[in-house]
């Protein structure tokens, strides 16, 4: 019910976030903070790991197309990792697979980021 | 002789959950309903989709029915499937904002009811500025 | 001057839960009240107990509140612990059944209310042979 | 929230009941009804494997002690597998420690039936 955010710093002045748990209207603020501070620190290029989110909610979503749309407006991107077909079957129906790059793992999130 | 297509037959009975209309108490929504739905046939995608769905309709409670203090959610449960009953007493909205239609652009906000009408079979929405909210949304087991 | 000690400050709100007096329910009543526990600052122990003691006041109110077909849980929240009530509308018990005690002899059935005792900080049993029998129960968080 | 029951032949006619999931006053008479039939045919010496048991209420364990009585009624034994420290403990405060021999894994539990 909860979500634990982790930044951590990747090659090439890219940021990955790890999140772990649920995201929901709850939990949700969590997160944007956490990619809000990396993008007011003037880091642009993120990997959002989704790997071990069970559950995304529209405020979820709201969170990282609000990140996406704000790294963009500096030339940056954000990318996804995300494994659970649940989670993917959200970003299909909603048309979110067209704007996000969304990975099944990291290293490949990285290549398609740097 | 007609068969006589009987509703109350099929009824495995109701279970009703109030929660505070605040962020943190929509986990048990989901949760709740998410355990009622596992006592159906449903496969393990239809209750995600249910439990976002439920989650969805008490976060637009929350965010939107001003006034309202609680959120009730009623879960008719049948053989055939689930009914589940969202429900506010705050300030309702004009119907074009919870009309059916398709994502386009990305923008933060805006999917709630376009992922409640992607999930469930039947979404009614009946909104009013006096009495609150009230969304009734059906989905079938699949056989 | 007085210190006002406000039990109102501290209240995080009140979940409210119906679901029909049979087997098959039980567990979402338990699934729904470890979902309120949750969101207090239970140890998962604690919620476990919680669980099992709402788990056993419902098992309780199917297996021996006759006429009654629903039981209410209510779950009162605040900073420092969890109030359960737990209410069905059939025929009470005496008030020696529910009295507490030892468990001395392996013997069938018996520990339903012994476990209640057991895991719960404080338990009220409101017995009315007339309106049913009313079980409120508390857990302080650990602090 | 639900239980599956499997029933397994081990050395010197005793068996083995493995359970999984939860036990309470609705999935509790599938397992009365596996411990009924075993000892209906005759088995006495009965191992229930509690290793992957989250859950037991007071009518799971009615089922056990149940069980326990009737085959001490021909000389026979129920042994525990519990590794679960929250099972563990419902054993402990209601004294059924006392009345089952607990065991950490099925090796041992075997070693004393037989
Ligand atoms: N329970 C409700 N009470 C009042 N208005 C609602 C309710 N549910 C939905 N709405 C209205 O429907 C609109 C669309 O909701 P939604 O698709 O979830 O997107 P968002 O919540 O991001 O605006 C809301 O902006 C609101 O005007
Ligand atoms: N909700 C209730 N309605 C009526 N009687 C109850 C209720 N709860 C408990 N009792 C009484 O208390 C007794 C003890 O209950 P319990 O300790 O759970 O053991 P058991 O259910 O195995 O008898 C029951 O046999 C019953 O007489």
């Amino acid at each position: 019910m909860d979500i634990k955010v982790n930044v951590r710093e990747a090659q090439g002045d890219s940021y990955v976030v790890d999140l772990n748990g649920e995201i929901d209207v709850y939990t949700s603020p969590k997160v944007k903070d956490a990619i809000g501070d990396l993008i007011d620190k003037g880091h642009y290029n993120l990997i959002i790991n989704l790997e071990k989110v069970r559950y995304i909610d529209s405020t979820g979503l709201g969170v990282l197309i609000g990140g996406l749309k704000r790294v963009r407006e500096h030339g940056g991107t954000v990318n996804l990792v995300c494994t659970n077909p649940q989670i993917k079957k959200i970003f299909d129906i909603t048309g979110l697979v067209k704007i996000f790059g969304i990975y099944d793992d990291e290293d490949a999130a990285m290549k398609a980021l740097v | 002789m007609n068969q006589p297509v009987s509703r109350e037959n099929s009824s495995l009975g109701t279970v009703e959950l109030r929660i505070p209309s605040k962020a943190e108490w929509v986990a048990v929504a989901r949760l709740a309903v998410a355990a009622v739905a596992n006592r159906l046939n449903f496969s393990i995608e239809d209750i995600e989709d249910i439990k976002l769905a439920v989650a969805e309709a008490c976060t637009n409670c929350i965010q939107h029915a001003s006034g309202s203090d609680q959120i009730e959610i009623t879960c008719a449960t049948e053989v055939e499937g689930l009914t589940v009953r969202v429900q506010d007493h705050g300030r309702g909205t004009r119907p074009e904002h919870i009309a059916s239609r398709r994502v386009d652009e990305p923008r933060v906000g805006g999917l709630g009811v376009f992922l409640i009408r992607s999930l469930m079979d039947t979404v009614e929405y009946d909104v009013s500025p006096d009495s609150g909210t009230n969304l009734v949304m059906t989905k079938k087991v699949q056989s």
